[in-house]
């Protein structure tokens, strides 16, 4: 994970973790349907769907901003792209969560530039839910105190050293898995997809748009459970990776199957409630740790 | 505490006693600043529709010329604030930048002639304001128990450590900028036309968020 | 460890508690407004303290910006609540010709402003200004104040350019600062003023 | 159920004043509880007073046009700090050997134009803040002349 390539490679690697992350949101919602008892898509489909609307008619609607419109999907295949980049040199974690928590602007974007109601809503929503990156930075402050460095490769080292981090933090961990799972499709905190408003903010795009949010999709699945691994685990030689990003999908559809969609400001004082607990774990981390 | 949070300063730019500095994180932050600004910059507000639910009724929102220039100088003002919060390397002139956001955030939705919006703008600008408070007082103690506001002597570790207190208040000063959970008014603020400029309103305080975890690292 | 410097912010905090927990009672929109003036004044303490000259250089910005945000929010007050007659009315000057004196005195405290200068000189010139304009009743011209301000501002950071880069030149940004914030301050005072004045139609 | 009650507080932005103070209110008392607070002697740009001065409390030593030294971060940078400081115009000259309170007033400011430190030394906050200024005053002379 960490080995250095060439230009070429990137590109090659940047694509296998496109269609993999793809790959694992089809499971995920074949999982989903599986437990609900309805026999689902195949785990191709959002693959499928992701090629299929590269070939469809595009267009951009008439009361759209033409510019924002089109200029937010170059953005999110940009930021996660860089996101990627950043994993596999083993840079900063703080560059990638920033990155993750950026994210929710691509939301707002892709939720107001087409001036649909529906798209606006989940936009808005998308601003309501500006509490779920919040357990991330207190996760990240624990491994600070930990491991003294938030460079992917001294954390991976570290873990190396000492052992995972999963055991040595476990609530860190639960909180990026909740964080994680915000950001998963069909989720009790997926507010902003939520049915109500036909597919939320991204109700508008079609085509090539649509596409390019797909591929984007597809990395960002990727890029954050291959960062949970990294972080909580440590360094994993390919196929224990994928098998790790498997067993996590697994678990994390789990939670979304069994669990209802909360009403956007029960899930934001949830995920603040997680906040709170965190703060207090990673004010004993650091009395505990740090003397 | 922390060896070089956002990696190794790439580029330092002298001003006076302030510097401006680049690392990968700031450089990261300070890109995507620029490129929402040069979006709000270029492209049109788009027409937002209302539809009448339960009937077939749906009408466009219109923006006038006058109100979208007014608008736009305010979010491209917002964009040049938070860039300048990204590669700030003064712990004050930060807590500036992070005020101008704050009112430029305001500027952004108050010309918006729907009551709703202005109420949800006046609240916001309230909490902005008051925010200056522990934002100005956490960079003063900062000043009286490190004797410096530069962020690279800071990182350097050549000065005393920063209590936590200085820490915190300079935390929930960015936090009332528009974070979670002092964020209802400006999410309403989001039902505002417009969708380049608003969205300028969380990018910056989301920017500055991120910048604020940096800083406070760093001591 | 308890020296002077941890007295005085007891002091402070102590007066932060008491008007944050004020604040934190208030209902009303307008009293929210006038005790987050208040508030600010802890801000302006706790920078205090410091005690050097850095101090000093730290309040004027906390301060102006405590000011420049009342002054738009009062604004957005006014729209929100739908205030439009203020009961603030022009100046009505027992004078036989009425356009005239309160010209006069104008240019006396405009011209003395500038024999002053600085931030005081921008004070009394942007004084007589108002003056002016809340004892005459015609319609000026905003945008001409508005592109005023823009321009000493402009100024002002020129100046500043050419201290960070040119320092030999020193001399020069100085006296571009001087008429920077005394053309900045007098647009200023002069717009509150033209605001305050009788409404236009 | 406490979380439906938590977020119907939230939600409304009437209440996110209260609670903003609120949150302060908490952070001020935690600050009283974790005082004393250590201040360090070494301070940039310390403060000397002269009492016998014409320009007390705002004199920085000097006489006009000659360089007085000022403990700055970055001395390198600003180098000709402490020339700007002792520069007083005609009038505040005049003033100031006239009489005794000029340092009272404002208009003896050292310079009588602009605050040295706040100007040269750290240029970029006065920058910042005279923006501040403009922009608020764009927003009310335009929801004004609008509405």
């Amino acid at each position: 994970m960490t080995s250095r390539s060439s230009g070429t490679d990137m590109i090659a690697e940047l694509l296998i973790a496109t269609f993999f992350g793809l790959l694992l949101l089809g499971i995920h919602r074949k999982i989903i349907a599986r437990i609900q008892r309805r026999p689902g898509p195949p785990i191709w489909q959002e693959i499928l769907h992701m090629l299929k609307f590269s070939f469809k008619t595009t267009w951009i609607p008439k009361t759209a901003s033409p510019v924002l419109f089109v200029g937010v999907v170059l953005i999110a295949i940009g930021i996660w792209t860089a996101a990627f980049y950043v994993l596999i040199s083993g840079g900063s974690l703080l560059v990638i969560f920033g990155i993750y928590m950026l994210h929710k602007i691509v939301e707002h974007g892709f939720g107001l530039s087409s001036g649909s109601p529906y798209s606006k809503y989940g936009g808005v929503r998308s601003v309501i839910s500006a509490a779920s990156e919040l357990p991330l930075f207190v996760s990240v402050a624990v491994i600070a105190v930990y491991t003294r460095s938030l460079d992917l490769s001294a954390i991976m080292y570290y873990q190396q050293v000492h052992g995972p981090l999963l055991i040595i933090a476990f609530p860190a961990a639960c909180a990026m898995f909740i964080v994680i799972l915000s950001k998963m499709p069909f989720g009790p905190f997926s507010i902003v997809e939520a049915k109500e408003l036909v597919s939320g903010y991204k109700t508008e795009h079609f085509g090539i748009w649509r596409a390019g949010l797909e591929i984007c999709n597809g990395l960002k699945t990727y890029v954050l459970i291959a960062v949970f691994l990294a972080v909580f685990i440590g360094p994993l030689s390919l196929p224990w990776l994928l098998v790790g990003m498997i067993l996590m999908i697994v678990i994390l559809a789990f939670a979304c199957a069994v669990t209802p969609m909360m009403s956007p400001f029960d899930s934001v004082t949830i995920q603040m409630l997680v906040t709170a607990l965190m703060l207090v774990y990673a004010a004993i981390v650091l009395m505990v740790v740090q003397p | 505490m922390i060896d070089l949070v956002g990696g190794v300063p790439l580029y330092i730019l002298e001003f006076g006693d302030e510097l401006v500095y680049l690392t990968p994180y700031t450089i990261t932050l300070f890109l995507l600043a620029l490129t929402f600004t040069v979006l709000a910059l270029i492209s049109q507000p788009e027409k937002q529709i209302d539809i009448a639910f339960g009937g077939d009724a749906y009408r466009a929102k219109e923006i006038s010329v006058d109100e979208m220039r007014f608008r736009r100088f305010m979010a491209i003002a917002c964009g040049l604030a938070t860039m300048g919060a990204m590669v700030t390397g003064d712990i004050f002139n930060f807590t500036l930048f992070t005020a101008m956001v704050g009112i430029t955030n305001v500027g952004i939705v108050a010309a918006v002639k729907s009551p709703h919006v202005q109420d949800a703008a006046y609240q916001y600008g309230l909490v902005a304001l008051a925010a200056t408070v522990p934002l100005f007082a956490g960079a003063a103690v900062y000043a009286a128990v490190t004797g410096s506001l530069s962020m690279i002597e800071l990182m350097k570790g050549t000065v005393p450590a920063v209590p936590l207190i200085a820490k915190g208040m300079l935390m929930l000063g960015v936090i009332g900028e528009g974070m979670a959970p002092f964020y209802a008014a400006k999410a309403e603020m989001f039902r505002a036309p417009g969708a380049p400029y608003v969205i300028m309103c969380s990018l910056s305080s989301l920017l500055i968020f991120l910048r604020v975890v940096e800083i406070i690292m760093l001591g | 460890m308890w020296a002077q410097y941890s007295y005085g912010i007891l002091v402070i905090m102590v007066a932060a508690v008491i008007a944050f927990y004020a604040l934190a009672r208030e209902r009303d929109d307008l009293h929210k407004l006038l005790l987050l003036d208040l508030v600010e004044i802890v801000a302006l303490g706790i920078i205090a303290m410091l005690g050097t000259d850095l101090a000093e250089a730290l309040i004027l910005p906390g301060l102006t910006v405590g000011i420049a945000e009342l002054l738009a929010l009062s604004q957005i007050y006014c729209t929100k609540e739908g205030i439009r007659n203020r009961p603030v009315m022009g100046l009505n000057i027992e004078v036989i010709t009425k356009s005239d004196a309160p010209l006069i005195l104008s240019i006396f405290l405009v011209a003395y402003g500038m024999v002053l200068s600085g931030f005081t000189g921008g004070g009394v010139a942007g004084l007589g200004l108002v003056f002016l304009f809340i004892s005459r009743t015609y319609r000026n011209d905003l945008n001409l104040l508005e592109m005023a301000s823009g321009i000493s501002w402009a100024i002002w950071i020129f100046a500043f350019f050419v201290f960070m880069f040119l320092p030999q030149y020193w001399f020069v940004a100085l006296m571009g600062a001087a008429i920077g914030i005394l053309l900045k301050v007098t647009v200023k005072m002069s717009l509150v003023g033209t605001m305050w004045g009788k409404q236009h139609d | 159920m406490i979380i439906r009650k938590i977020s119907h507080f939230l939600c409304n932005y009437e209440n996110i004043m209260p609670l903003f103070a609120g949150a302060c209110l908490l952070l001020f008392i935690a600050g009283i509880l974790l005082l004393p607070l250590p201040y360090s002697e070494k301070q940039l740009y310390p403060k000397t007073f002269d009492r016998n001065s014409s320009l007390d409390p705002y004199d920085r030593g000097g006489p006009p046009f000659t360089q007085v030294s000022i403990v700055s971060q970055y001395p390198e940078n600003s180098p000709t700090a402490g020339l700007v400081t002792s520069y007083l115009t005609p009038f505040s000259l005049f003033l100031s050997q006239v009489t005794m309170h000029l340092g009272t007033t404002i208009v003896a400011h050292p310079g009588g134009i602009i605050d040295e430190i706040l100007y040269n030394t750290r240029g970029l906050d006065t920058v910042v803040e005279a923006t501040i200024l403009f922009i608020a005053f764009a927003i009310a002379s335009y929801i004004y002349r609008k509405v």
